[in-house]
């Protein structure tokens, strides 16, 4: 092993697509979602125990992104890893409520957001993001369509934004927002040259996919609001977590 | 030599059949004899004297010792030998037919009289729940086996015989061999 | 041998005439017949091994009484089969035959002597027909049904279905079907397979091997499935008996020198692995049966199911290599009755219960013999001149 | 004297029971040296031999070639799998005298079932391990230990059956010596149904599972250790004997699906599980459908792979049972490299399998696909299993903490050195089974690269492993009891009750023997009549006559 391979992966871990920027990016979106609910910008959520290993397998996935400028090179992400790293820092984010209706809900999605992720690479015959984007062009972009689609009705439920016993703590989310969002961009839409700009356009697109997951989840959460209030539960134990 | 021949045939018959017929320790014992008898004077047809001989012995000596024990009297064709006697006949026609039509030329009269005396001896075997007419039937096979394999092997077959009459015919605590 | 069995009837019935009749018939024989006289490589083995399954069972039997009765039975059986399989001839063989059945079918006393003469009478009744058929013959049917003849006379000879005595019995064995199946069988059947093949043409061989192996397979699914389906443990031990010997029967009717191997080990396995077993079991099955089995029990159940590296998984190794060297379809259908086997092994090793500490030691002596028989087969087998 | 050096790690083995047996006290401690040294043994012996592969016939004459023995990589790697956890049990869990030499007696018989070079030899080896393994967990169980010997015993019998089907056809039934073409779809498919049934591949509920749940944990783990590799190891030298490849592309499909339906079954049921330890079970099975999985694609990459979740399964079986059942640190730690969370070997071996599937083409991908949610499941049981009550009744033998926590190192480091071992063991490993064209798979100690995607194991291990150790640090694992509604199965799937079942089935046995025994034809067939008899003679001669 050569330290510097070992440096860069550092490099990405923890500065970015890592921890720092990963951090900044949480901290927008949540930042933006508290003003829309009327509330001050900042404040710091509550680090719950279990957030800490459910952020780490959300930092492994963040430095599989083939975001520009990554220190490690797109060659080396590996699709699979990320995949299965969020899907642990689901479960790990999960454990500490031990609720059982919340955990079938993250089974299925998790299962439906796997097919996502995996489908087109099963079609381009590989797992680097890269390949699987550039290869999908022409008529085989309707496999990239549907998988995206399924991506992000999926990501509302997996980010914890709505669904009865749907917990993620918000110190984890935090930090899951751009690994779900940079994914659906390495692996969905072309890439567009590298150097700030590329990596500005990484960022921005993961923005955009952002927007629209919190859309859904807004129109998600409008559609459970009626529907509880026509059946109201008749009491019983029912973690909400922080939401929407 | 011919009625020599014939008259072994008949009397071997005659003597399976006494055993297959009988429940009474002198009509096994005269049967076993007369058997062993015919088995003797077929060898002795064929010019094997002193096989004969020893065949004739080892007839007496099994007919003996069959005498000593088991049911009493003769009982000879008692009720309900009809199957029997029926049997008996298909013994005697058996082997003829098949000495005639499927060993043309080939069988002997020694060979021809084994095998009546094995065919009743099995017989014997097969029909009865008794022990006394099971060992004499084992005896007649044994006898009827070394006629049909030659001269040398009827002694076997005589020794044989006589091992197995050895055995009580009585259930009781008498040491087997 | 001829003198021991001199010396076995002399001492022990002495007050008998019997006894001097046998003493002397075994001394002249031995004194007349003398050259004509001699033991073949495999019945050395075989011989050695009944022996030795004698003294086992005399050594580490639990004492009853009889036990001594039925080992001078033994030993007596012995020395007759050895004069019966030294013999000259196939005549000499059938006579002692018939007075060893004679014999053997009038230990114990109870009544059913004339069904347990019955088989083996037959037996030789068809194998004397069977040998005299053949040579006169003259015509290619007539040597065919001796050939037929010879084959159904072996299967008869060991009291096999179809021509097995009732296996209806409740509670333990009579000394009678024991010494059978297990003792005397094994050593004589040996004895008429050498006696016999020499003599057969290619058709009759053909003949004889067919019906070997289709009534061997009869017995290996008889002995198999009524095993499995029995509740009472004698009448399971019996049919486990049956199923050996089926094993046994295709070995002979394979005919290759190989497969006659494998009945020569199959025959060896019943002597000295199944027949000790059975004669211990014997007194367990009176008693209630116990729940659970012991260490030593399993062991036993794995060695009757014929597990590795027991005696029988060699047997049933070499058996399947040499039957589907001829017709690999009938390698296939024995393997379904061996994997049905094990079903009623532990049932068998149940059966056996707790054994006494004496007894104990005899299990391990018949283990290590079946480790050997199933470690060292070729060794057993170039042992026997195969 | 040098290939005598194929007997080496049995014959420590053998040497070591018989220590055991004269040992005064310290019996643990003989046996754990012996498994190591054994596993020393083995490996020396390989590199001392110039890692080339060696034959050792044992005896002379015509036929005893196949039972010779062999040593090379796969040998190497396979007698690994299965001696590493079985001296990892050894060493960490206490034995009773007899206990430990039948282990040690299986241990070597398993070894040389994995050596031999011929099939009857692997035959013979298979039954001699089964029944002492049988015998070890001893009488006290009831059902467990049957269902492993007779599913080994029907194996063994099935590979005789294989072996003289082969020696009849191709004159030979040493692996390697097979003709190309010679094995035909009937003797295949016997050797894989042997490898299926010593691993007990089956989707319904197979006996690792049963034995894993037996009354002594000891027994049933050390059985589940030392056979699952057996039957794998069958699995990979079918291509040995096709010379590199299946005789049918159907195969690969059907044992591919086969294993992932084993693999899906077991995470069904782990989902489902009452009791931790009843999840637990389900781990070793779900990781060795996913090997077959992976062996079955029959690509040089797919074999690579599968052996590699060899050692997978190989580590979970080591480690599971030492794993304490509390919600201790290490504890859930063990769950953790049970999951396959990276960078453990778990997961390297799956990430593998996956681009080995991937690559491989559209069906086995869709498949894989599958085996991908068979791992999610798992991971969500696991999950489930931390909210679960410990075992009820308590099992015979404690847990060792030091022991977990051993495993665990190792499978995380064998997992951050996967380059490595793929390199040293793996990649010969497979060579000698399928054609392995340079550069499929690629990669120094710390990263495994191949054509659809790369791992760089070491350079992320080593940040991941210390960010955990931070978050550990932080919030520490404060998981309490809480009595909510986590014994409920995750999907709505019942656990049919194991010992029902196979109580039921072994009644309906019972009756299918009456059948035969009892009924009917039993009574034709144990009664003799002499008109019987004659119709028997009758009829024969007239047959044998026309």
């Amino acid at each position: 092993m050569s330290l510097q391979l070992l440096q860069s992966a550092l490099e990405a871990m923890l500065i970015a697509p890592g921890a720092v920027l990963t951090a900044l990016f949480g901290a927008l979106i949540e930042a933006l979602t508290r003003v829309a609910r009327r509330r001050t910008p900042w404040g710091l959520p509550p680090l719950r125990s279990w957030s800490g290993f459910a952020i780490v397998y959300g930092l492994v996935a963040a430095a599989q992104l083939s975001m520009p400028l990554s220190p490690l090179s797109p060659t080396d992400t590996n699709l699979a890893v990320a995949a299965m790293a969020l899907v642990l820092s689901g479960w790990l984010g999960w454990l500490p409520s031990g609720l059982i209706a919340g955990a079938r809900r993250l089974l299925i999605f998790q299962a439906l957001w796997l097919v996502a992720v995996m489908a087109p690479g099963v079609f381009a015959q590989s797992l680097r993001p890269q390949t699987v984007a550039v290869l999908l062009v022409g008529p085989e972009q309707g496999i990239k369509l549907a998988a995206g689609v399924l991506y992000l009705i999926c990501l509302p439920f997996l980010l914890g934004l709505v669904g009865e016993g749907a917990v993620l703590p918000v110190s984890a989310r935090l930090f899951l927002w751009f690994p779900y969002c940079g994914l659906f961009v390495s692996e969905l839409l072309v890439p567009a040259g590298g150097g700030l700009a590329g990596a500005a356009r990484f960022v921005g697109l993961s923005l955009l996919v952002a927007a629209l997951t919190l859309a859904l989840a807004a129109g998600a959460g409008l559609i459970g609001a009626v529907r509880r209030r026509d059946s109201r539960p008749a009491g019983g134990r029912v973690q909400t977590g922080d939401r929407l | 030599m011919l009625i020599l021949e014939v008259l072994a045939v008949i009397l071997a018959w005659l003597g399976g059949a006494a055993v297959l017929l009988s429940s009474g320790r002198r009509g096994i014992a005269l049967g076993i004899g007369a058997a062993g008898l015919g088995l003797g004077l077929s060898e002795f047809a064929a010019g094997a004297g002193e096989e004969a001989i020893l065949v004739l012995l080892g007839a007496l000596l099994a007919a003996g010792l069959r005498l000593r024990d088991g049911g009493r009297g003769w009982g000879t064709l008692g009720p309900g030998s009809t199957p029997g006697l029926i049997s008996a006949l298909a013994a005697l026609l058996g082997p003829l037919l098949l000495a005639v039509y499927l060993l043309p030329g080939r069988a002997e009269p020694a060979l021809l009289c084994g095998m009546v005396v094995t065919t009743l001896g099995a017989m014997s075997v097969m029909a009865t729940g008794e022990r006394q007419l099971s060992l004499a039937g084992a005896a007649l096979v044994a006898f009827g086996v070394g006629a049909m394999a030659g001269p040398e092997a009827a002694i076997y077959g005589a020794v044989g015989a006589t091992l197995v009459s050895m055995l009580p015919a009585s259930a009781a605590s008498r040491p087997q061999p | 041998m001829s003198a021991l069995v001199v010396g076995v009837t002399w001492l022990r019935w002495r007050g008998h005439l019997a006894g001097y009749l046998l003493a002397a018939l075994a001394l002249g024989g031995w004194l007349a017949a003398g050259p004509g006289f001699a033991v073949a490589t495999e019945q050395r083995v075989m011989l050695a091994a009944l022996a030795a399954v004698l003294l086992l069972l005399g050594l580490f039997s639990p004492s009853e009484p009889g036990l001594g009765e039925v080992l001078w039975g033994g030993l007596l059986g012995l020395a007759l089969v050895a004069l019966a399989v030294s013999g000259p001839s196939l005549t000499w063989w059938s006579a002692l035959v018939l007075a060893l059945a004679a014999g053997c079918a009038a230990l114990g006393a109870d009544g059913g002597f004339a069904e347990r003469l019955r088989a083996p009478a037959i037996g030789v009744v068809m194998i004397g027909s069977g040998q005299m058929l053949i040579a006169v013959g003259g015509n290619v049917g007539v040597e065919r049904v001796g050939a037929l003849a010879l084959a159904l006379g072996l299967v008869a000879l060991a009291g096999l279905v179809p021509f097995g005595s009732e296996i209806t019995a409740r509670g333990p064995a009579t000394p009678a079907s024991l010494a059978w199946a297990g003792f005397l069988g094994p050593a004589l059947v040996l004895g008429l397979v050498a006696r016999v093949l020499p003599h057969l043409t290619p058709d009759e061989a053909e003949v004889y091997s067919a019906v070997l192996i289709g009534l061997g397979l009869v017995n290996l699914f008889a002995g198999v499935f009524g095993a499995w389906g029995s509740i009472d443990p004698s009448r399971m031990w019996r049919f486990s008996f049956i199923a050996d010997w089926g094993l046994v029967l295709v070995g002979l009717g394979l005919l290759s020198p190989a497969a006659i191997g494998v009945g020569y080990l199959a025959l060896l396995g019943i002597v000295v692995v199944r027949m000790p077993l059975y004669v211990w079991s014997r007194r367990a099955i009176a008693t209630p049966p116990q729940e659970g089995l012991s260490r030593t029990n399993l062991l036993v159940a794995a060695a009757l199911a014929g597990a590795a590296p027991f005696a029988g998984f060699s047997v049933r190794l070499l058996l399947l290599q040499a039957a589907s060297s001829l017709f690999w379809p009938l390698a296939a259908v024995l393997v379904v009755a061996m994997l049905c086997w094990p079903a009623h092994a532990f049932r068998l090793a149940r059966s056996l219960g707790r054994p006494d500490p004496r007894t104990r030691w005899g299990f391990g002596l018949v283990l290590a013999a079946s480790l050997a028989l199933g470690v060292v087969p070729g060794l057993v087998l170039s042992l026997g001149g195969y | 004297m040098p290939p005598a050096l194929a007997l080496a790690s049995p014959a420590v083995l053998v040497a070591g029971a018989l220590a055991v047996l004269v040992a005064r006290g310290r019996i643990r401690q003989v046996t754990a040296a012996t498994a190591w040294l054994a596993v020393l043994a083995g490996v020396g012996g390989w590199i001392a031999e110039g890692r080339v592969p060696t034959d050792l016939a044992l005896l002379a004459g015509q036929g005893a070639g196949s039972l010779n023995l062999e040593m090379n990589a796969v040998t190497v790697t396979f007698g690994l799998a299965v001696l590493v956890p079985a001296a990892l049990l050894f060493t960490f869990q206490e034995r009773r005298r007899d206990e430990s030499m039948l282990a040690l007696w299986a241990c070597a018989a398993a070894i040389t079932s994995i050596e031999a070079a011929g099939i009857f030899g692997t035959a013979l080896a298979l039954g001699a391990a089964a029944t002492l393994l049988m015998v070890m967990m001893g009488p006290q169980d009831r059902v467990g230990p049957r269902a492993v010997w007779g599913s080994q015993m029907a194996a063994g019998l099935l590979l005789i059956l294989a072996a003289a089907l082969l020696a009849s056809a191709a004159g030979t039934s040493i692996y390697s010596a097979i003709p190309s073409g010679a094995l035909s779809g009937a003797t295949f498919g016997l050797l894989a149904g042997a490898g299926l049934l010593v691993s007990g591949l089956v989707p319904g509920r197979g006996w690792p599972a049963q034995v894993w749940l037996s009354p002594k944990l000891a027994g049933g783990a050390m059985t589940v250790a030392v056979s699952t590799p057996l039957g794998l190891n069958l699995l990979a030298r079918t291509y040995s004997a096709g010379s590199g490849s299946w005789p049918s592309p159907w195969f690969h499909l059907t044992l591919g699906l086969i294993g992932t339906a084993t693999a899906l079954a077991a995470a069904l049921r782990a989902q489902a599980a009452p009791q931790r330890r009843i999840c637990l079970a389900e781990m070793v099975p779900l990781s060795a459908g996913l090997a077959l999985a992976a062996i079955a694609l029959g690509t040089p990459l797919g074999v690579a792979a599968g052996i590699s979740a060899v050692f997978a399964t190989a580590s979970l079986a080591a480690v599971l049972p030492l794993l304490p059942e509390s919600n201790s640190g290490l504890g859930l730690l063990g769950l953790a490299v049970a999951a396959g969370a990276p960078p453990g070997l778990v997961f390297g071996a799956r990430l593998l399998s996956l681009e080995a599937a991937f690559e491989s083409g559209t069906v086995p991908a869709l498949i894989a696909l599958v085996a991908a949610s068979a791992w999610l499941l798992s991971i969500a049981a696991l999950a489930r299993c931390v909210w679960l009550p410990a075992t009820d009744p308590p099992r015979g033998v404690p847990d060792s903490r030091l022991g977990s926590a051993v495993g665990v190192v190792l499978s995380v480091a064998a997992g951050v050195v996967l380059g490595g071992i793929e390199s040293a063991l793996v990649v010969p490993a497979t060579a000698l089974l399928v054609r392995f064209p340079a550069g499929v798979l690629t990669g120094g100690w710390g990263l495994v690269s191949t054509a659809s995607g790369e791992w760089p194991a070491l350079e992320l291990a080593l940040p991941t492993l210390v960010l955990v150790a931070l978050a550990a640090l932080l919030g520490g694992p404060r998981l309490g009891h809480h009595g909510g509604d986590s014994v409920s199965p995750l999907l709505g799937y019942r656990l049919p009750s194991g010992v029902g079942a196979l109580t039921r089935a072994r009644s309906r046995l019972a009756e299918l023997g009456g059948v035969f025994g009892s009924g009917s034809m039993g009574a034709a067939l144990g009664r003799s009549q002499p008109w019987l008899w004659v119709v028997v003679v009758v009829v024969l001669a007239i047959a044998v006559t026309r």
